[in-house]
């Protein structure tokens, strides 16, 4: 069964360039393909692979290759089967095509991962503030952006050093923070 | 006081004239016939004085009845000479595309009308009942688009004349005369049987036409709708309560009998409620009126059907209300033809049209204490008298028909006053002579509320003279031969 | 396990009332309110569910005269129950402001003490009582339902010997908690509630009811006053 | 010249002004000083109220062989001082500012200063009519007089106006016939010949006459079903004007009714007349019509979405409770039936004057486009308070007083469906005015009413001075019992034994200063409890429990539309059943009768008519 | 003398009524822990939330009307009381009657309402809404069972209704001769007192407690003493009419707190129903039940 999927999206992808096709589990494959050939990839499965339903889009900071990942899973409810297509793209200027034209729902995973990535992507009905209608600062999932330092400078801690607690830590006792995990 | 007869052969005469007198002189053409009907109006005026309320017969050329033409004037015959003369000036067509011809045709209308008024015999009824028609005819194709409407008119009328003369031959066949006062000596031996009857019928439908009775006025509306509205303001106002005068006559003097007046109701009755359904409906001013004209009579009808003289009383105040009415409704119909939605706002501009055409809408439907209401009030009070679930069927039926009247009539009122309605093209306003006429029959209406205790009290006198039978033979003077051969049967 | 957080700022203390009827009656009152808390259970985060079975048959808190409520007017404790996040904790703000005094805030789980787990999270506030005069935290992840209650005894006892009045504070010091809303929200923030206007109608003005962050508050917010009926 | 004379003189004088000086800016004001001239000769004849005595007009015709005759009498004198109160009540507030913004909204305010004299003026005359043909004649002229003040307004109100005048010339024709039926008997109107006739017919032919009279009379009153007309038709009128014909105008079916059913007829008599072929009587038929005309308008109200709409339907409803306490035929029953007419009249002139001010201030009268309005028109509120406190019956106001009546006199006569019905009408119509108060005046305010002001004096004097009415003839009833107890012994009722706080009797009486007393001293004791407590600190109404929602002015956060959805889930489904089907078959089968009618007309070979006639007639001549 | 009689009944019989409706409210709330196998409130716990409302430091009002609202709400029922005879006392009982009585006891409600409207809160808006609804229900058996309580005793003053139960015994209580009218009576006291399944107007959890959303303090406070009044007007009435009223305070208070007990016993079971379904189910049952009581009761 599941070779049959693979082989049958091994056909479907031959035409586009660079589309690797990986069995990840039973019913689960991953397809990895170049960011300009992902609209088409996608195409191809919600026309000709009845890949209809867009489960999620997932984002990945590659702080260190400089890149974001996008994920898009893509499920059919033929086969029963889970599709995700893998794609990088540079994290500068961060600019992606959006998908809604294909699938309505990413309206809302392309504005979430705007919001949360900054990542834009052109084409997307709204890139307004979603959840975060607080939130003035850096896009807070991307890796650059320092959540305790953040926390660090907005709030203050509580210092807490009842009695009872320096009796346990003389006793050797109570909280140890290890000197690697002590961030500076 | 023999001048009387002058009321019919001036116009007459001056009916010939006419032409000749206009291709001399337009203006003194023009002016003839005002003349004559002024001349007329004053000679009835002084017979009505002189006479004092009693009736006197009048045998042309000296011949006696039954034999000779007789004149029966009382008051009745005299308040519709009168009100002949009246409204034939009042309605005078003084701005007609023909106007010798018309002139003309009006004055034999006039001469024929004050003959029906007065003729005292079955032949001569029926001599002045065509010359009406010839006259009325001509009248009504004066119209532009009313050729069509007058044939058929002429066919109906025509129709109808047959029907009357095979009456009157009926009649004459029983009773070998045809001279009222004589008919009514001998009706009670020779016409209280089926023949009787059935010349009654004949004459009924025959007159029926003009009197818009029932099944025989179905050329009302579309004649109505497309003649001259003073033509048919006239035909509406006078002719028809002419013929159902005859009618009138001829119930009290020769057909007293309870079928007749069985006959009259029914078909009163029917008038009334087809009248008043079909003006429910209609679409245009004209047409509704013709059809509340319809309505009208046959209450007339309806209100002669009621023996003795508590229904000539209220047939005959009907009537005169209806008179006075319907012709002025005419008269502000003029200008506003056409669908009646396009009516909305109308009042805008002509608030003194508006306003008589409410009062008189509210005088036909009865409101106290307009002139309307008693007439309606008389008949009430009459059809509640008589016993027989018949008449109050009739009492409920014109009740009924009442409601109808008032709904349609105010939903017109209502469209006259109609403000915020758009923009529609206003319609023409009347011409002043209309307005100015139309005025004088509202104010007339008005002096009638505030004269209405003497009016009734005259009226009531006239009703009385007319249904006393015994009094009309005690007038007309019959030649003894005759009356012997009366007797003897 | 339940610590008291001690009153912040020294408060200017109400002077007892000499009068021996009005002490026994300031008595009596604080009695009443001891043993009749309304609370309105503001479930934020997981601890909400500690609630149910202390309020029903095994625990019924109503023996101590506690019951919950539904809306901030009738309640007398608000119940912050798990992490804030910042969103919440706006609502939270207007929720507590609408309540009438006296009322008292408890927090319940780490979350409201110091963020918890959350303690790094750039969403949630770390310490409600920066925001609200925090009456009593009832720590824990989560605390069970016999420390609930326990913490709510200690909380009557702290009414009834006319101890809790962190209400007050946050009327004397309105300024620093504002300041610390317009820090975490902007500077746009306001509530409905006019607070200064209650301050100054009960005689609640302290050194800090007013300051720069009040003014800031002056400059941007829209009209708070009551409908007065006009003739 | 009796007083009678200088009563009708002066509601002449009082035409006459509208007529010369309605257009001028002081014509209102002049108006009402007229119409205090009337009552002041009203009162010249205050008298009536205490001996069943008469006072006639020296105004009187022959006419037709019938005389017409002019009196008064206690019944007469209590109709009319509410007319005239109503006409000068309006008439003052006309006057002032409501009328200038009438004039300048493009109304014509001279016709409707005219409409109100012209009003009275044939009220008055209806009230004095001392015999059948005087009371038809006043009754047209009433009938026209209103259909004048409702269709001056043109627009809408056209349409429910021509419905109107349909509906009343149909009544009016009824009227007629019945009268004519008695005619027909006696050859006379006077009420003593008709009278004498109606007590000596059989059941089966009184019936007939009694039908058509109370139908015709009914019509006016919007007995069921012939209420359609009426909510429409008031509701349109201009303010004032509303509240004059909400006050007082289809109290007049029930004066006649009282003359027709009570004085001529005589109640004993009706209340023993079986229907033919059942085991009812004719006071069961008109009990149950009285029942259901509370009931369904009242609920029909409750669905209206207009506020001067909502009230004119509990006006039909509230009719229905005078003739049903008139029917019962007993002291209690009839003092009710007869009071509430003087109530109704004061709070509904009350309501609709509050809500004419709130249209002169907002320029709507949609309930749902209103809320809040107490804070800007506290004085209207107030009025609007006491009527809707008056118009559901509940103490301490009048209506109640009445309904008191009403409900003691089924109790006592054994009547529990009716009993029930008569309640249901009460809650419905708590119900339904509380939606009214709720939806204009409480909730929020909006936005775009934020900066109206209360009305002028003009228009809120009137309305509080009725609202003082209705709260001090609530407290003491027996000021208005003494006259309603007057024209029981002039009409040949039962006289209620009546005190200044209601009713003295062994069966359950009734105190009203007691009541109110007890009433307000709760209040009190309820004011001091609540004020000892702590003060109290006003915010603004957007500081509001929104689930711990942000609410800001744009927001709308009231709840107007469909305000009873529960129950209309239950009844709604009733609503499609109305009887405007009913209406609507007449007018379709009329419709479908006049177009063949008018097809006979557009025949085109005419004389076929005429030949198959004479072949018919003498047919029929010869067989 | 007289007068001064009356103004002390006419005193002491609120305070009565409010000390026994304490108790009431005790009563159900114990008895909605036990039936929920909790302890339930201390002795005086009813009290106790009077008095911490009314002593509340903040208090918010939306305007004079929410406060004069309270004052209806609270004044008429005081107002209401006067007119339920106890033992020795009889108020103006004599002068009122039950209609008056019944319709006195609207008053509160449309106090209430009439505040609600003005705190412009929907939730306040929906409560009163249902609960009018609610009213238009329930009062329809009332009514029914008043007229056939008063056609029975051919007087609608309570004084004599009761004297007419205690002419002999239990025998001629209004329960044992004319029970279809009792059970009906029972069945609208329920719906009354609005506790489950009638308590759609307040559904908190869905409507916020509906009309009193927006009460606090002593606002609140004076609804609680609102519902003191509430459940002893109906314990009260309940009694007078069926139970032949007291006899003497002990029977008196006996009864009251039975009657009392009885719908708040079984209200505990129930979840709630719809305002339609209210309606459909009190003018179902009851109604017929009460009609045909007063079939039996007219012959």
């Amino acid at each position: 069964m599941s070779q049959e999927l693979t082989r049958m999206l091994d056909t479907l992808t031959k035409d586009i360039a660079g589309a690797k096709v990986t069995l990840k589990r039973a019913r689960r494959m991953r397809i990895d393909v170049d960011a300009d050939a992902l609209p088409a990839l996608l195409e191809l499965l919600q026309g000709r692979g009845s890949y209809v339903h867009l489960s999620a889009i997932s984002c990945v900071d590659w702080i260190d290759d400089n890149q974001f990942e996008l994920v898009y899973h893509v499920w059919s409810y033929e086969s029963n089967s889970l599709v995700s297509a893998h794609t990088r793209i540079p994290r500068d200027p961060g600019v992606y095509l959006s998908i809604y034209d294909l699938y309505k729902p990413a309206a809302f995973f392309e504005r979430d991962i705007h919001e949360m990535f900054g990542l834009y992507f052109e084409g997307s009905p709204s890139m307004e503030k979603f959840i975060l209608t607080e939130w003035e600062g850096p896009p807070p999932m991307r890796k650059d952006f320092d959540a305790e330092a953040w926390v660090r400078d907005t709030f203050t801690e509580r210092d807490y050093n009842p009695e009872w607690l320096k009796e346990l830590t003389d006793a050797g006792g109570g909280i140890a923070i290890r000197p690697q995990d002590i961030r500076k | 006081m023999n001048q009387i007869v002058l009321i019919v052969v001036l116009p007459l005469l001056a009916a010939f004239l006419v032409p000749i007198v206009a291709r001399m002189s337009a203006s003194l053409g023009a002016a003839l016939g005002p003349l004559v009907m002024g001349v007329c109006l004053w000679i009835t005026g002084t017979v009505a004085i002189e006479s004092a309320g009693n009736a006197f017969a009048i045998n042309i050329g000296g011949f006696m009845p039954p034999l000779g033409i007789t004149f029966f004037v009382d008051r009745l015959a005299l308040l519709f000479a009168f009100l002949t003369a009246l409204l034939v000036l009042v309605l005078w067509p003084f701005q007609g595309e023909h106007r010798p011809r018309e002139h003309a045709l009006t004055l034999i209308l006039a001469a024929a009308s004050g003959g029906l008024a007065l003729s005292g015999d079955l032949f001569n009824i029926y001599v002045f009942y065509e010359l009406v028609s010839v006259a009325s005819f001509g009248l009504v194709a004066t119209g532009r688009r009313s050729s069509a409407p007058a044939i058929r008119y002429l066919i109906l009328s025509g129709f109808g004349s047959v029907l009357a003369l095979v009456g009157i031959a009926l009649v004459y066949t029983q009773t070998g005369t045809l001279n009222l006062a004589h008919l009514s000596q001998l009706a009670p031996t020779h016409l209280i049987n089926p023949i009787g009857l059935a010349a009654f019928a004949l004459i009924l439908l025959g007159v029926g036409v003009k009197a818009e009775l029932f099944p025989v006025n179905t050329w009302v509306p579309e004649v109505y709708a497309t003649a001259p509205n003073r033509v048919s303001a006239l035909l509406a106002g006078l002719v028809s309560k002419l013929a159902a005068l005859v009618i009138l006559r001829l119930l009290v003097l020769v057909f007293a009998q309870e079928q007749a007046l069985l006959v009259m109701l029914l078909l009163g009755l029917l008038g009334v409620i087809t009248g008043e359904l079909a003006a429910w409906r209609a679409q245009d001013m004209n047409r509704m009126l013709a059809y509340s004209s319809i309505g009208q009579l046959g209450m007339v009808f309806v209100a002669f059907s009621i023996p003795g003289e508590t229904g000539v009383f209220a047939g005959l105040a009907i009537a005169l209300h209806h008179l006075v009415v319907k012709p002025a409704l005419f008269l502000l119909a003029a200008r506003w033809g056409g669908a009646l939605s396009g009516l909305a706002g109308a009042a805008g501009g002509n608030l003194p049209a508006a306003l008589l055409f409410t009062l008189f809408a509210l005088s036909l439907v009865g409101v106290p204490p307009l002139p309307g209401f008693w007439a309606k009030l008389l008949l009430v009070m009459g059809l509640a008298e008589q016993v027989g679930p018949l008449y109050h069927f009739a009492l409920a039926g014109i009740l009924i028909a009442t409601v109808v009247e008032a709904n349609y009539l105010f939903r017109i009122v209502s469209t006259l006053f109609h403000r915020d309605s758009p923009a529609s093209p206003a319609p023409q306003k009347h011409s002043g002579g209309d307005i100015a006429t139309a005025g004088l029959f509202g104010a007339s209406l008005i002096a009638a509320v505030l004269l209405l205790i003497p009016l009734s009290q005259s009226l009531k006198t006239i009703a009385q003279q007319t249904a006393d039978a015994a009094a009309y033979r005690a007038v007309v003077t019959l030649a003894p031969t005759t009356s012997t051969l009366g007797d003897t049967q | 396990m339940i610590k008291d957080i001690p009153i912040i700022a020294e408060q200017a203390q109400q002077p007892r009332r000499t009068n021996p009827l009005a002490h026994v009656f300031d008595e009596l009152m604080n009695f009443a309110r001891s043993r009749s808390l309304f609370m309105l259970h503001y479930c934020t985060g997981c601890g909400a569910i500690e609630l149910p079975p202390a309020m029903t048959s095994r625990f019924d808190m109503e023996r101590l005269g506690i019951q919950p409520m539904v809306t901030p007017r009738q309640a007398d404790i608000l119940l912050v129950t798990g992490y804030v996040s910042i969103k919440t904790l706006k609502r939270i703000i207007l929720t507590y402001e609408q309540m009438g005094s006296p009322k008292h805030v408890i927090g319940i789980c780490s979350c409201t003490v110091n963020g918890g787990m959350y303690w790094q999270s750039y969403a949630t506030a770390k310490k409600l009582d920066e925001y609200l005069p925090v009456d009593l935290y009832i720590a824990g992840c989560m605390p069970r339902p016999e420390a609930v209650i326990s913490g709510l005894q200690k909380l009557i006892d702290n009414i009834k010997h006319g101890k809790s009045d962190n209400w007050k504070d946050y009327y004397q010091r309105y300024d620093h908690y504002l300041g610390n809303q317009q820090h975490l929200f902007g500077n746009n923030w306001q509530t409905p509630t006019d607070v200064i206007g209650e301050a100054r109608e009960y005689g609640l003005f302290g050194p800090q009811t007013l300051g720069q962050h009040t003014e800031l508050l002056e400059s941007v917010q829209k009209p708070l006053q009551p409908l007065e009926m006009k003739l | 010249m009796t007083p009678l004379d200088y009563l009708l003189l002066l509601s002449l004088l009082t035409v006459v002004i509208a007529l010369v000086a309605g257009h001028r800016s002081m014509g209102g004001v002049w108006l009402t000083f007229t119409y205090a001239a009337q009552l002041g000769g009203l009162m010249l004849m205050a008298g009536l109220t205490n001996q069943p005595d008469v006072i006639t007009s020296s105004l009187s015709f022959t006419i037709l062989g019938q005389s017409l005759t002019w009196r008064y009498d206690a019944l007469s004198w209590y109709f009319a001082l509410i007319t005239i109160s109503a006409g000068l009540l309006s008439t003052m507030y006309t006057a002032g500012d409501w009328g200038e913004k009438f004039r300048a909204d493009g109304g014509n305010l001279w016709l409707l200063h005219v409409a109100i004299a012209l009003n009275v003026l044939s009220m008055l005359i209806l009230l004095g009519s001392g015999d059948l043909l005087t009371l038809f004649i006043g009754w047209e002229l009433v009938s026209w007089a209103s259909f004048l003040l409702m269709i001056l307004a043109g627009g809408p109100s056209i349409q429910a106006a021509i419905r109107y005048i349909t509906y009343a010339m149909g009544g009016a024709m009824a009227i007629l016939a019945g009268l004519a039926l008695i005619y027909g008997h006696t050859d006379s109107f006077t009420y003593p010949a008709a009278a004498n006739i109606l007590h000596s017919l059989s059941t089966a032919h009184l019936w007939a006459p009694l039908l058509l009279l109370t139908l015709g009379f009914g019509v006016k009153m919007a007995l069921l079903p012939l209420h359609l007309w009426q909510a429409a038709a008031y509701a349109h009128t201009p303010g004032p004007g509303a509240a004059f014909l909400g006050a007082i105008s289809s109290r007049m079916g029930l004066y006649a009714l009282i003359v027709v059913l009570i004085q001529l007829v005589g109640l004993v008599r009706v209340i023993e007349l079986p229907v033919l072929f059942s085991f009812i009587s004719a006071r069961d038929v008109l009990a149950w019509v009285a029942a259901f005309t509370i009931i369904f308008p009242t609920f029909t109200a409750l669905r209206q979405n207009d506020a001067r709409m909502l009230l004119a339907w509990h006006g039909i409803g509230q009719g229905g409770y005078m003739l049903l306490g008139l029917v019962m035929g007993d002291a209690l029953g009839s003092a009710g039936g007869l009071m509430h007419v003087f109530n109704h009249a004061t709070y509904q002139a009350a309501l609709f004057f509050s809500v004419a001010a709130v249209v002169y201030r907002t320029g709507t009268a949609d309930l749902n486009r209103l809320g809040g309005l107490v804070a800007r028109m506290p004085l209207s509120f107030l009025a609007m308070l006491v009527g809707i406190i008056g118009l559901a019956g509940l103490p301490p106001m009048n209506g109640f007083v009445s309904k008191w009546l009403v409900y003691r006199s089924l109790m006592l006569e054994g009547e529990p469906l009716l009993f029930v019905a008569a309640v249901v009408g009460t809650l419905g119509t708590i119900l339904s005015v509380y939606k009214l108060i709720h939806n204009m005046f409480l909730g929020q305010l909006r936005v775009e009413h934020e900066n109206i002001r209360e009305a002028p004096w003009s228009m809120t004097a009137p309305m509080l001075i009725l609202s003082v009415v209705v709260f001090v003839t609530g407290l003491m009833p027996g000021l208005v019992l003494q006259w309603i107890a007057g024209i029981q012994a002039t009409v040949g009722l039962p006289v209620i034994d009546y005190s200044l706080g209601g009713l003295d009797s062994a069966q359950g009486s009734l105190d009203m200063l007691w009541v109110v007393g007890v009433l307000f001293a709760g209040f009190g004791i309820g004011a001091v409890l609540f004020y000892s407590g702590g003060r109290t600190h006003r915010v603004h109404q957007l500081d509001n429990y929104a689930g711990g929602h942000f609410l800001s002015a744009d927001i709308r956060y009231h709840y107007s539309d469909n305000f009873y959805p529960g129950l209309m889930r239950l009844i709604g489904p009733l609503y499609r059943y109305s009887f405007a089907w009913l209406e609507s078959a007449v007018q379709s089968g009329l419709g479908l009768l006049s177009l063949s009618t008018q097809g006979f007309y557009r025949r085109v070979a005419p004389a076929n008519y005429a030949l198959v006639t004479a072949v018919l007639v003498l047919l029929w001549v010869m067989l | 003398m007289d007068a001064l009689h009356i103004l002390i009944e006419l005193t002491l019989m609120p305070l009565v009524a409010f000390v026994v409706g304490l108790f009431m409210v005790l009563m159900m709330r114990r008895i909605a822990a036990r039936i929920q196998r909790r302890v339930g409130p201390p002795l005086l716990q009813p009290l106790y939330d009077i008095l911490k409302l009314y002593g509340k430091q903040t208090q918010i009002s939306h305007g004079i009307l929410h406060d004069i609202g309270i004052i209806m709400a609270v004044g008429g029922y005081i107002a209401a009381e006067t007119m339920l005879p106890v033992p020795g006392m009889n108020g103006i009982a004599d002068k009122a009657g039950l209609i008056t009585l019944a319709y006195v006891l609207m008053v509160p409600s449309l106090g209430l309402a009439l505040g609600v409207g003005q705190c412009a809160n929907p939730n306040g808006s929906i409560g009163i809404s249902r609960a009018l609804t609610a009213m238009l229900a329930y009062d329809i058996p009332f009514v029914i069972v008043i007229f056939g309580v008063a056609w029975q005793a051919g007087s609608n003053n309570l004084v004599d209704i009761i004297a007419l139960q205690q002419v002999d015994g239990i025998a001629s209580w209004g329960i044992v001769q004319t029970p279809l009218l009792a059970f009906a009576g029972l069945f609208a006291l329920h719906a009354i007192l609005g506790k489950h399944p009638f308590e759609i107007y307040i559904a908190p959890a869905e409507i916020a407690t509906g009309p009193m959303v927006e009460m606090g303090g002593k606002y609140l406070g004076g609804l609680f003493v609102m519902q003191c009044f509430q459940l002893y007007t109906a314990g009260v009435i309940y009694t007078s009419l069926f139970l032949g009223g007291g006899e003497n305070w002990l029977t008196f208070l006996v009864k009251s707190f039975a009657v009392v007990a009885v719908p708040i016993c079984i209200a505990y079971l129930f979840p709630r129903f719809r305002t339609e379904d209210v309606v459909r189910l009190v003018w179902k049952w009851p109604v017929m039940l009460g009609l045909i009581g007063i079939a039996f009761v007219m012959n």
